[in-house]
């Protein structure tokens, strides 16, 4: 199990029944793949769906039936379309349980940065600034450090922010952690290390939760 | 009341140069393709386009960013258009990104007859810079301004000849609401219906939104991004 | 033919083909029966319609098929509904070609009131405020004097307003009044009557228009 | 997935005295009358009412309203309550009177998380006192904010158990705009159909806003205006 199959799995544990869900493009996206048994989950695509289902085969790819990554995706039973502007005031609104994005930085305020890097090419923050502003949950699923080994989980980020105060909890391969008042706290970690790895190879101050436990990614 | 046209370049004859164009689709998604095609045949120049991607290189609004009839343009992504990069460090494109929810707000607005409207959207981020900020309760709001067109472009699915339009899954997201903000709006139908056959209650799109219809000729529907069952078993994702 | 008639059949005559118009409960939904023939025209209802038919016969009234003024109608071949907030993003966008509704007074300054009086009852204003501020075109049907004789056509509106500057022209059994920015003009006037006896019966200055004609009511 | 309940009185059993509820419909058309029921069952006390209007004497929020359960309302148009002035005259109840257009996008603002909008509606009337203005382009506008409630009651047409629902004709009115702004939606529906059964393209509220739902057990469904073809001869007029 490779590092980010460890964090997609971890964060659908974290997905109740019920719950109303939109994955970002990428890394959140696998999310999907590892829901618990039982439990009934809606997928959002900012595009303009409810009830967003696996992907089709490739001969019946509909391209009218697509998702915010602009891949074919399937329907569930339930599943409804709407317009744009009806699907942000859904986000915007305060009506998604959870939104889970990837990113570049996050930092000790909960800010996060996933959509430009000065000085290369602008492509846009599409989506995301809304579900950051919206969601009742954000969770940041990404790798805890860059491919240079420089830390994601800032003191504080130094791109563009994607918005402020917004960020609820960071899964990386090697742990959990909370956005808290005071601060960053390491609550789960992975097998095999310990929070003072975890803390050398993160710039921002963890706190160490008191009750830390295993990060289970069955 | 007829409101086709025999063919798309007919509708779109009396657009002029330096107009404001707002252009349906997400992605390749539900994009106006002939109408676009018009737009190109006809060399347009100066354009001012309002849409929430721009196509890729060779394909829907991509064709319109090659041939150099756009000046300026607003949207949430332009990721996919590799010529866009040197047309805006060369000045000869002027490129405005906001979010998407806000883009689509602001275009509503537009058409509801909402001149401003505040949202939690950007705060505290490039978008919200030069922007008049306001608490609200216990949140602060950023304020943003209604967005307009010349003309919308539309793409639908089935339409009557009154302008009633319905849409198809996720080809609908930014047609519907497109069409009520432009003074105004063209829409394009895979399918001409007779009025009455569109059930009243699923009608997504009135009449009174659409100024002229055409019903397109032909429609590629590429798939921007193949994303199918096989490959998610590699990756070990699926959406 | 009485009063009512005459102003509802003139202002049919000012319905074009192709418009779409909302017609206000009472006198101005008269106006429907007397379009000329061979036009199109579309009815919107605020409660949301789009293509506001004929009343339907008694035995086949349908309660979930009613207009604004809670009557039953009838669909045309190309109606369609939409919700409350839709209905008025319509009416406020400016999407309306007209709206005639009827008055309490208008003023030289087109102010309108026509939804409440002090003292009496309060019953509310409905769509009126909305209409007055999103049509392109307002047109008052009203007859020229109440009851009591009194004018309706003022200086200034003594009653509470519905609207500031929004009416476009005022239609009544005497005659058409254009709202100018240089105050009121009498543009058409009914047969029978001079001028003075139509400035007699109106508070508000007249100005007469150089180009007065007839006020037909074919 | 599965939001219905057995019952209305189930449906509303956990709503408390003094909460806040918005009820859809457009006089007596496409109202929850069996949701009412159940509150009037249920004897609540204090209620803060948003509807459009407020029934008539002797149904709909009428019977609310006779019960003495209800201690403001908002509502643009209440002229079909006799009982009313007297409530209001002697301060019994608070009502407040806002534009029809207003009050919908109040709403839709509420449930879209936008805290307020300026509008031209009302400008230079009693609607706009005390409340800011601007000029915005060449026109001046009125600043409005959101309407929220603890729970909305909504009536629609058939529904799935995953709380889709369609709306027929004009029943559909305020119901689709309340579902939304809601921190609970109770929903009844004539009929319970299969998830999957509604067209996804013709779904007008996504489940997402609907936290439960019931069949209704009866529609009386009075039409509280008769003015049918008979009539309209006598009186030469048609709509």
């Amino acid at each position: 199990m490779n590092g980010k199959e460890r964090i997609a799995r971890r964060i659908a544990r974290e997905v109740k029944d019920g719950y109303y869900v939109n994955l970002g493009i990428g890394l959140p996206t696998m999310v999907a793949a590892y829901l618990p048994l039982g439990i009934d989950v809606i997928f959002q695509s900012e595009n303009g769906m409810l009830g967003v289902g696996i992907p089709p085969l490739e001969d019946v790819a509909d391209p009218d039936l697509i998702n915010a990554g602009k891949q074919p995706v399937t329907e569930i039973a339930g599943s409804s379309y709407f317009a744009s502007d009806e699907s942000f005031a859904m986000i915007r609104g305060g009506h998604m349980d959870m939104s889970v994005l990837g990113a570049m930085q996050v930092d000790e305020q909960g800010n996060l940065a996933n959509w430009t890097i000065p000085g290369k090419m602008v492509k846009g923050m599409g989506g995301a600034m809304d579900l950051v502003a919206g969601a009742r949950r954000v969770i940041v699923a990404m790798e805890h450090q860059t491919k240079e080994g420089e830390s994601r989980i800032l003191r504080q980020c130094t791109l563009p922010l994607t918005g402020t105060h917004v960020v609820h909890d960071i899964v990386t391969e090697l742990g959990w952690i909370r956005v808290t008042p005071d601060g960053l706290m390491l609550t789960e970690i992975a097998e095999g290390i310990g929070p003072a790895e975890v803390q050398a190879r993160t710039e921002a101050k963890l706190a160490i939760s008191p009750d830390l436990t295993a990060m289970v990614v069955v | 009341m007829n409101k086709v046209v025999a063919s798309a370049e007919e509708a779109v004859q009396d657009i002029a140069n330096g107009s404001t164009i707002m252009l349906g689709g997400f992605g390749l998604c539900g994009i106006p393709e002939n109408l676009i095609a018009a737009l190109v045949k006809r060399g347009l120049m100066g354009l001012h386009t309002i849409s929430n991607n721009m196509g890729v290189d060779g394909f829907g609004m991509g064709l319109m960013l090659e041939a150099g009839m756009i000046a300026s343009h607003i949207g949430s992504y332009v990721g996919e258009n590799r010529r866009l990069e040197q047309m805006v460090l060369k000045g000869e494109l002027a490129l405005t990104l906001i979010p998407q929810g806000t883009l689509a707000e602001r275009i509503r607005a537009g058409g509801a007859g909402i001149p401003a409207f505040y949202t939690p959207t950007g705060l505290g981020t490039v978008v919200a810079e030069g922007k008049e900020t306001r608490e609200i309760g216990d949140r602060t709001y950023v304020l943003e301004t209604a967005l307009r067109a010349d003309v919308a472009l539309v793409k639908a699915w089935k339409g009557d000849r009154l302008g009633n339009l319905v849409y198809r899954k996720t080809a609908r997201n930014f047609n519907p609401v497109m069409a009520t903000a432009a003074r105004v709006t063209i829409a394009e139908v895979e399918e001409l219906v007779e009025p009455g056959e569109l059930d009243p209650d699923h009608i997504v799109t009135p009449g009174i939104y659409v100024k002229r219809m055409v019903v397109g000729r032909e429609y590629k529907k590429p798939i921007e991004s193949r994303f199918i069952r096989e490959k998610m078993a590699q990756a070990g994702g699926a959406a």
